[in-house]
């Protein structure tokens, strides 16, 4: 039960997550199916990067008004790492700008061919 | 089927693998590293009660700067690519019009939702959230009013004035740095007020909502290209 | 030696051979004809040919080539001679050594194309098809028939380590057990049957081929060219034996030897051919590819290891 | 029953339940359902990053990987399906 | 000095303002983007000059005011400064070519492009790595954003497997980099470093994850399927930026990675390159279409530079000289080619051919894929020496031969490509126009191709000894072009006889031998060109392209002189074979060959110098590393330029094709070259008292057999100038066999052999090239009775071939007889008896030769034809002359090369009596047996005279046949298929056996290439597989199971 803890779970989560999403990518034929299981690869990774920074029993990385807390360097004994949060910030906005544009390209694939059948556009090859 | 047994057998070496990389991961006690360095100096230094702004807007502003681009990148190679002809734009079709329900709550909740936005971005430093949280609310609320009114026609010029300007301002203040203090986006061009205010954390303020309203106005902007293909053929 | 005398002697072995190649081109026919049953030419005959040949009034020409083209022949055959040691007499030197010492086998075996090639290039500009063919035909025999020829003649360079002629002969002296012919049998019989061919009588005369075409690559000469052609060709009969003779059948000391000798080859030739139909030009190279070659491999194989 | 523990059970549930919403997504022949599951996947992990001490992270999976991302996904499907049409 | 940080700004704060200044209009918002970063290449410009001419140390940038690792910094170092002004350079560029284009999509794509140029300058400058992570997804985005600017389905179809490709990777990339901050609580590589993170626990899968995205940036074969699409499906514009910019951008960051990866990793970069390198190369020969084979291309190139950076350890020092170098060429040329294919927009290979007309896009093709394949003087071919070298001496020899195997298949398809512009049918193609600002780019990258080589020869002490005044005597050439024939010629001429007057005091005999042959004999051969009319464009630059590279290896003091010289005549004889008609096959395996060849005296040059401080020519003479198979190496590789049997199918098309004054240059001076490194070869093997006698006798027998199966195959030929052209294999197979006896005597008869070799093949190609000229055939059975029409080429024709056969008493037997007694003295009897039937046969090709075309019946059809040109017979009777002094005073030549000859084989050499060379088998008075004959002969001919005086001459068909008037060529003078009997004998020696054994090599290769293609579906979910399937591979293999 040692592995038990709230990281090591989600921390499985998003592995698992990943793994589902990267299934996915390779078995589905429909465009907006691989784009589903694009975001959730994408939110396995986020899930991934917060539990990284989570420390049990330690608090959000917002420092009271008090203080004490700056004085007595509570602080760096009550938050979790601030720093996976940061990034995963930008990993979120990052991943939607892709999904957005994945489905841009969905629907003028879809506009060009009228399927959504990935293996159809291999116009391409060899 | 076979090639779905090749990539299951795929997926079950990448587990494997993953599960070496799981293995690596030891439950943490105490921050360690450039962490520790914030917990102990973010506050002090920036000024800014959520660590988490101040990494994001101060310390790695770069990122931030770079994630901005990014969606503005995104919004432009959508514009480009689903760009109506001319005369698809005025001779579009009309949707039918939705409930008076969602029209009339439009009307209510969208200044409610822009406000609010406005509120996390503008607090990002002190409370959770910030500009890229305010500034996907903001979206929000114009995703609400094209929902509510599919013929509406969100002005252009408006969300573009609004994307450029900030755009600039976020890299001008981040300029400012440079000569003002520290460096390129340092946050402490003027005095960074009193901790845990309003107006503290030096330019934090500042650029996190330019940042929101960017950020805003750039989602927006993305909405509305989809909402427009919607009515291509 | 004073060089008038050496050139005196010289141009008189020269008148020999010239007539002993056309005596013994006659008896051949005379044996051939007797064989077939027929009655044959009288001896003579050869030098009733050259004179009327010589005598006749009207002589046409083609072009240069076509005019030049005998006197290659007759100069092929007539420098065969001055390289060629006739009679062996103790020195290279010699009253009958010719000009020998000036060059080696080597230069003789590839001054024999030079008479070849005169007479090649003066009938192709003569124009007549079938003085080509018969060209394209002796060339290509002379190529395989070369070949076991040269094996052997190098096996003999090595056996004696010289390329002069003169030496060889020198060194099979003293008895036929000296010869070429019992010291290097390999050697001397991929001689014995590469000649056939290099004397190009039946089977291997396609090139000629007297009934059928005429007479191959002369068709188109007359008159004194065809006296030309024909001293010539019993001059370069004549060398041909002669350097069997010498390289295999240990020389002459005497004309007398030398003129035995050379008939004797030249017979075994002619009875060969009396014998055995005419090839066509591809048997007869893979002919020569065969046991000829064979021959000379080993001839060569004996020294190499 | 100690905080953490109820976290770990809340994580647990939610874990297992986003990972079916995710075969789900992956699985399921009708897009809507799909793109609504994989939503859904992106919320309930918005939730896990609040029992982690990560609230600006869940406000932000909560209006962009979960909200906006949706409504694109179903812009596109409508748009798709109209011309299916 | 600007700090880099405005680079950014300057990008994003033009970039963002674009929404609003987007009513001035798509022309100013494009003016504005060029000038942003105009100005970025600015900056980064005066970095680089800061760095190069300065003491500028490197200075990193903080971003937040802020010391690392608590805030992101940027670094610009020396590196930096190149690539990033490389970066912008071409983006520069590429903005001008692709300023249509983009306007066409509007200033939205104006910004992506900025953004995009922007981004791959942070990824090389920064120093950490969430925010590379940041900035790779930019480019990404970016990229997948500008693959539109192609319109249709298909660059749609590849930009969407594009962001398929790319967002796995960057997820991967991205669980690396989380890990990473994981177990060191940092995200600086430079704390990577100094932590050295490998040695953490879970850091060596750390790495690898980080890593493997990194090295899947830059598609390794195979997992790279949709990099081709890419490459093909995209605007030519912008696939030169994909190519050129993003690639370098990787590769750097590839580089910075691998600080902290830890030395393992260096082997299996290395080795996923080489991978990468032969595979794709290999498939590109596969290819049709343009584009794609560039793709195949440039991914083949960063494969080779990731072999650079995987040895960057062992070139140590010299790693940036020859990543930088093989870089900038690829950089350039291919950004060159790529824009090119935009212009010209030719989408097969075969299309290409509509710029035939047009030289100075055919000018700007050769120099890129010149310079792509690293041909002097371009930066990529020191950079490939020196690599070869290094390699080579750390013992990475498999490693040097899979990289010159695979720089081989580029060449195959490029210059197949080259061949198809040149010389394909271009009839039904449509023309293109050519907008300014399209080319302008194009001319500046070959200028800088050019700028680049001289600046890179200069960087180290070797190169700079290279002698560049001939070379610029080409580019004077070039600059000529456009005027008469009559004034390059006579440049040309002046030119070179001047360079011969100044260079020749400095050469030793046996070199200045080499030197007449190549110099003296080219201007006879160019003599020959004031025949032609018009202006002969791109003639004179290749010649002399040709003849600056022969004397190279001349003069050469080094071997990197030597290889310098040696690519220029094959760059320079290749251009002036394919001239010819239906020279194009030909022309590519020549180049094959040749490059081969290069390839494996490239490789024995490295053996060479392991261990020896110098490269000096002389460390050949003592090599000792390896040195049978060094000495082999050498010889293969010269033996192609011999053309020795196996090695020789290049050969008949390409002298027999070539035009009339090109086939002696290429034939009688060109082969000679190749002589000349066997010579050197073999003093190197240590002359008579030689360890490596399998070599030499292996050497002799494949002399031998070139003799016989030259000759042989010149019996049966139709056409004059392949009989020709099979005659000089079987005489270079002599010189070779001469050679390889490495006796005294073989040598002498060997030399005798080059120089007269030289004499008469001139003289019968110069003939023979002038009577086709006259006649405009190369069917002996089409000609005939030429002789009425053209005595003096008879007679240069008659005089040539008693030479060539060795019938006393011209020149050609001292060549024979020196041959025989060297073969007694060396014992190599069987061989020996061959060399004497391959003469044998020569006489049947050579009166084939000579009767053919000037006996027999003359045609109609050429009852008017004049006698060869004037300026063609000038040089041939000039050569004449040479052979009848050689033939009277051979001691005049051979006793001089006997004397160049003596100090490496000092034993059994001739006496020397007077006139009489005297041996130990035998002798021979060249001058008294040529008056012997002569006087002979004139004896004979006065009795002819006499007894003949009243000969009249008789028309053409006055002959014993004259009633059958023939009519076919079969008949005519029986010239067709003349030796059809000693065929049937001897067919199975002609069987083509070479030919069949390359033939199934190059399809063996084509089927394997075609096979493997196949795994690019084109389906982008399989190129996902691939991907996954390449990380998992590496996985296994690199951490194990």
């Amino acid at each position: 039960m040692e592995q038990l803890d709230l990281g090591h779970i989600s921390l499985a989560i998003g592995f698992l997550l990943i793994l589902i999403g990267f299934w996915g990518l390779l078995t589905q034929k429909n465009i907006i199916k691989i784009i589903v299981a694009f975001t959730i690869l994408d939110t396995g990774i986020n899930i991934l990067i917060v539990s990284l920074g989570y420390i049990v029993g330690k608090t959000a990385p917002i420092v009271d008004n008090s203080v004490e807390q700056l004085e007595n360097h509570n602080v760096v004994n009550s938050i979790v790492d601030p720093v996976p949060q940061a990034l995963v910030l930008t990993a979120i906005v990052i991943g939607f700008g892709v999904t957005a544009l994945m489905l841009a390209y969905a629907m003028k694939l879809f506009n060009a061919k009228k399927t959504l059948e990935i293996n159809k556009f291999n116009d391409l090859k060899w | 089927m076979l090639k779905n047994t090749l990539i299951a057998l795929v997926i079950a070496v990448l587990a494997y693998m993953f599960y070496n990389v799981y293995n690596t991961y030891e439950t943490r006690t105490s921050l360690s590293g450039v962490a520790e360095y914030y917990a102990t100096n973010a506050a002090k230094e920036v000024g800014a009660a959520n660590i988490v702004t101040s990494i994001v807007v101060t310390y790695r502003g770069f990122d931030t700067l770079g994630e901005v681009t990014i969606l503005f990148l995104t919004a432009s190679i959508i514009s480009f690519f689903l760009k109506l002809k001319e005369e698809d734009e005025n001779k579009s079709i009309k949707h039918g019009i939705t409930s008076e329900l969602l029209i009339t709550a439009s009307q209510v909740l969208v200044p409610i939702i822009f406000l609010f936005g406005i509120y996390v971005f503008i607090n990002g430093h002190l409370t959770p959230g910030g500009g890229f949280q305010g500034g996907a609310i903001i979206a929000t609320g114009v995703a609400l009013m094209i929902m509510a009114n599919p013929n509406i026609r969100i002005n252009n010029h408006v969300i573009h004035w609004v994307e450029s300007i900030s755009g600039v301002a976020f890299v001008i203040v981040g300029l400012f740095g440079i000569v003002l203090a520290g460096g390129f986006l340092d946050n402490r061009i003027s005095g960074l007020g009193e901790f845990g205010t309003l107006f503290s954390a030096g330019a934090i303020p500042i650029i996190y909502s330019f940042i929101g309203l960017k950020v805003g106005a750039e989602i927006s902007n993305i909405l509305n290209k989809y909402q427009k293909s919607q009515k291509e053929l | 030696m004073n060089i008038y005398v050496k050139l005196a002697y010289t141009f008189l072995g020269l008148m020999i051979v010239l007539n002993w190649g056309m005596l013994m081109g006659a008896t051949m026919r005379k044996i051939g004809a007797r064989v077939a049953g027929r009655h044959g030419i009288p001896f003579k005959q050869p030098w009733i040919d050259l004179f009327k040949n010589i005598g006749v009034r009207t002589t046409i020409t083609h072009g240069i080539m076509y005019y030049i083209g005998p006197v290659f022949r007759l100069t092929g055959g007539v420098g065969l001679f001055l390289f060629m040691p006739a009679v062996f007499s103790g020195s290279p030197y010699g009253i009958w050594t010719n000009f020998s010492f000036e060059g080696d086998l080597i230069l003789i075996l590839y001054f024999q194309v030079f008479g070849m090639l005169g007479m090649a290039l003066g009938a192709g500009e003569g124009g007549h098809p079938y003085a080509a063919m018969g060209i394209a035909r002796g060339l290509a025999q002379h190529a395989a028939v070369e070949l076991p020829l040269t094996l052997a003649f190098l096996s003999i360079a090595i056996q004696y380590d010289t390329f002069s002629v003169y030496k060889i002969v020198e060194a099979q002296q003293g008895g036929f057990q000296n010869w070429v012919l019992f010291t290097n049998p390999f050697a001397a019989a991929a001689v014995i049957l590469a000649m056939l061919g290099a004397l190009g009588h039946s089977p291997f005369n396609l090139v000629k081929a007297p009934n059928e075409i005429l007479i191959g690559p002369a068709t188109e000469y007359e008159g004194s060219y065809l006296g030309f052609m024909q001293s010539a060709g019993a001059i370069i009969h004549v060398m041909e034996a002669m350097l069997f003779m010498n390289l295999v059948f240990g020389g002459a000391t005497n004309w007398f030897e030398l003129i035995l000798k050379t008939f004797l080859i030249y017979f075994w030739s002619v009875f060969v051919g009396i014998v055995f139909p005419r090839f066509k030009i591809e048997q007869s190279v893979t002919w020569f590819f065969k046991v000829p070659l064979l021959l000379g491999v080993l001839a060569i194989l004996m020294y190499s290891f | 029953m100690n905080k953490e523990i109820v976290f770990i059970i809340i994580a647990l549930i939610l874990g297992i339940v986003s990972l079916i919403l995710a075969l789900i997504a992956i699985h399921n022949k009708k897009l809507s359902v799909a793109i609504l599951a994989a939503g859904v996947v992106s919320l309930f992990a918005s939730v896990l990053y609040l029992l982690m001490a990560a609230p600006d992270v869940a406000m932000t999976e909560a209006a962009i990987g979960s909200g906006l991302s949706t409504l694109i996904f179903f812009y596109v499907l409508n748009k798709i399906k109209k011309s299916n049409a | 000095m600007v700090t880099p940080i405005f680079i950014v700004a300057i990008a994003l704060g033009v970039g963002f303002s674009i929404g609003v200044l987007n009513k001035l209009g798509k022309n100013f918002t494009g003016g504005l983007v060029l000038a942003a970063i105009t100005f970025m290449t600015f900056i980064s410009y005066q970095w680089f000059y800061a760095f190069t001419f300065g003491e500028q140390t490197p200075t990193y940038v903080y971003t937040a005011g802020f010391k690392p690792p608590f805030s992101i910094n940027l670094l610009m170092g020396q590196y930096e400064a190149i690539i990033t002004l490389m970066i912008n350079s071409i983006g520069l560029l590429g903005g001008i070519y692709m300023f249509n284009s983009l306007k066409e999509r509007g200033s939205n794509a104006q910004v992506v492009y900025l953004i995009l140029i922007m981004a791959l300058n942070v990824i090389v400058m920064t120093r950490d790595v969430f925010n590379l992570f940041v900035f790779l997804e930019i480019s990404s985005i970016a990229i997948a954003g500008l693959i539109l600017l192609e319109k249709g389905t298909r660059s749609m179809g590849a930009g969407f497997k594009y962001v398929l490709a790319t967002s796995i990777i960057s997820s991967i990339l991205l669980i690396g980099i989380i890990f990473s901050y994981f177990i060191t609580g940092t995200l600086n590589v430079d704390d990577f470093i100094s932590l050295s993170i490998s040695t953490y626990k879970g850091g060596a899968i750390v790495v690898f994850l980080i890593m493997i995205a990194v090295i899947l940036e830059l598609k390794p074969f195979p997992a790279n399927g949709w990099g081709l699409d890419v490459y093909e499906g995209s605007d030519p514009g912008f696939s030169a930026i994909i190519s050129g910019a993003s690639a370098t951008a990787s590769l750097y960051v590839l580089y910075k990675i691998m600080a902290f990866a830890g030395v393992e990793w260096n082997y299996y970069i290395s080795l996923i390159g080489i991978v990468t390198f032969v595979g794709s190369n290999l498939l590109g020969i596969k290819q049709e279409n343009t584009r794609r084979m560039l793709g195949y291309s440039s991914i083949g190139q960063v494969g080779l530079l990731m072999v650079i950076l995987g040895f960057k350890d062992i070139l140590g020092e010299n790693t940036p000289y020859i990543f930088f170098g093989i870089l900038i060429s690829h950089y350039l040329a291919k950004a060159g080619l790529f824009w090119l294919s935009g212009i010209v927009r030719a989408k097969g290979l075969k299309e290409w051919a509509v710029i035939r007309k047009k030289p100075f896009f055919l000018f700007l093709m050769g120099t890129f894929i010149f310079a792509l394949i690293g041909f002097p003087p371009f930066p990529s071919f020191f950079a490939k020496w020196t690599l070869v070298m290094d390699l080579v001496q750390s013992g990475n020899i498999v490693w040097v031969a899979a990289i010159l195997f695979g720089s081989i298949m580029e060449a195959v398809y490029l210059f197949r490509w080259f061949g198809y512009a040149i010389k394909e049918e271009n009839k039904h193609l449509e023309d293109f126009k050519i907008e300014i600002h399209k080319i302008i780019p194009v001319w500046i990258v070959a200028i800088a191709l050019y700028g680049f080589g001289y600046f890179v020869s200069q960087l180290t002490e070797v190169s700079s000894t290279i002698n560049f005044i001939p070379f610029a005597f080409v580019i004077l050439l070039f600059a000529i072009d456009f005027l008469p024939i009559f004034v390059k010629n006579t440049v040309a001429i002046l030119g070179m006889a001047f360079y011969f007057y100044t260079i020749y005091p400095q050469l030793d005999n046996f070199r200045l031998i080499f030197e007449v042959i190549f110099i003296v004999g080219g201007i006879l051969a160019l003599i020959a060109g004031y025949a032609y009319k018009g202006k002969r464009e791109g003639f004179y630059p290749v010649a002399i392209l040709m003849y600056a590279g022969l004397t190279g290896i001349i003069e050469a003091k080094t071997t990197l002189e030597f290889f310098y010289g040696w690519e220029l005549m094959t760059a320079g004889s290749y251009f002036l074979i394919i001239r010819g008609h239906r020279s194009m096959p030909h022309g590519l395996s020549y180049m094959l060959f040749s490059l081969g060849g290069a390839y494996a005296i490239l490789a024995a040059f490295g053996i060479a110098s392991v261990g020896q401080d110098s490269i000096s020519m002389s460390i050949i003479n003592n090599i000792q590393y390896i040195p049978t198979w060094a000495y082999a190496l050498l010889i293969v590789g010269f033996l192609t330029k011999t053309a020795s049997v196996g090695l020789h199918i290049w050969l008949p098309g390409a002298h027999g094709e070539a035009e009339s004054d090109v086939s002696p240059m290429v034939s009688a001076i060109l082969l000679k070259a190749g002589v000349f490194g066997v010579a050197l070869t073999l003093i190197g093997m240590g002359a008579e008292n030689n360890q490596y006698s399998v070599l030499a006798y292996t050497l002799g027998w494949i002399g031998a057999i070139t003799a016989l199966v030259g000759n042989l195959m010149a019996v049966f030929q139709e056409d004059a100038k392949r009989l020709l052209a099979y005659s000089s294999i079987g005489q270079l197979g002599y010189i070779v066999f001469g050679l390889a006896m490495m006796t005294h005597l073989g040598w002498l008869g060997g030399f005798s052999y080059v120089i007269n070799h030289f004499l008469y093949k001139a003289i019968l190609f110069l003939t023979i090239g002038a009577v086709v000229l006259r006649v405009g055939t190369h069917n002996m059975y089409e000609m005939g009775g030429l002789i009425k029409r053209m005595p003096l080429a008879f007679i240069a024709v008659l005089i040539g071939i008693i030479a060539l056969s060795g019938v006393p008493p011209l020149s050609g037997f001292t060549g024979k007889w020196l041959f025989y007694n060297a073969v007694l003295d060396k014992g190599w009897y069987l061989q020996g008896a061959i060399m004497f039937f391959s003469g044998g046969i020569a006489f049947l090709y050579l009166w084939r030769l000579i009767h053919t075309v000037f006996l027999g019946q003359l045609k109609d059809n050429h009852r008017t034809v004049k006698e060869i040109s004037i300026w063609f017979l000038i040089p041939i009777y000039t050569l004449i002359v040479g052979i009848l002094v050689y033939s009277a005073k051979p001691q005049w030549i051979l006793q001089p090369l006997a004397e160049i000859i003596a100090p490496f084989f000092p034993s059994n050499q001739l006496v020397w009596n007077g006139g009489t060379a005297i041996s130990h088998y035998g002798n021979w008075a060249g001058t008294m047996v040529m008056a012997i004959i002569g006087i002979a002969f004139l004896a004979v001919l006065g009795v002819q005279l006499i007894s003949t005086r009243k000969a009249h001459k008789v028309k053409q068909f006055d002959i014993t046949y004259a009633g059958e008037r023939p009519e076919r060529p079969e008949t005519t003078h029986v010239a067709y298929n003349v030796f059809e009997g000693l065929y049937k004998a001897m067919w199975p020696a002609t069987i083509p056996l070479v030919e069949t054994f390359w033939n199934k090599i190059t399809n063996y290769l084509h089927d394997t290439a075609g096979f493997t293609r196949r795994i690019y579906s084109g389906n982008g979910q399989a190129y996902m597989l691939h991907i996954v399937f390449f990380i998992l591979v590496t996985y296994l293999v690199i951490i194990g199971g």
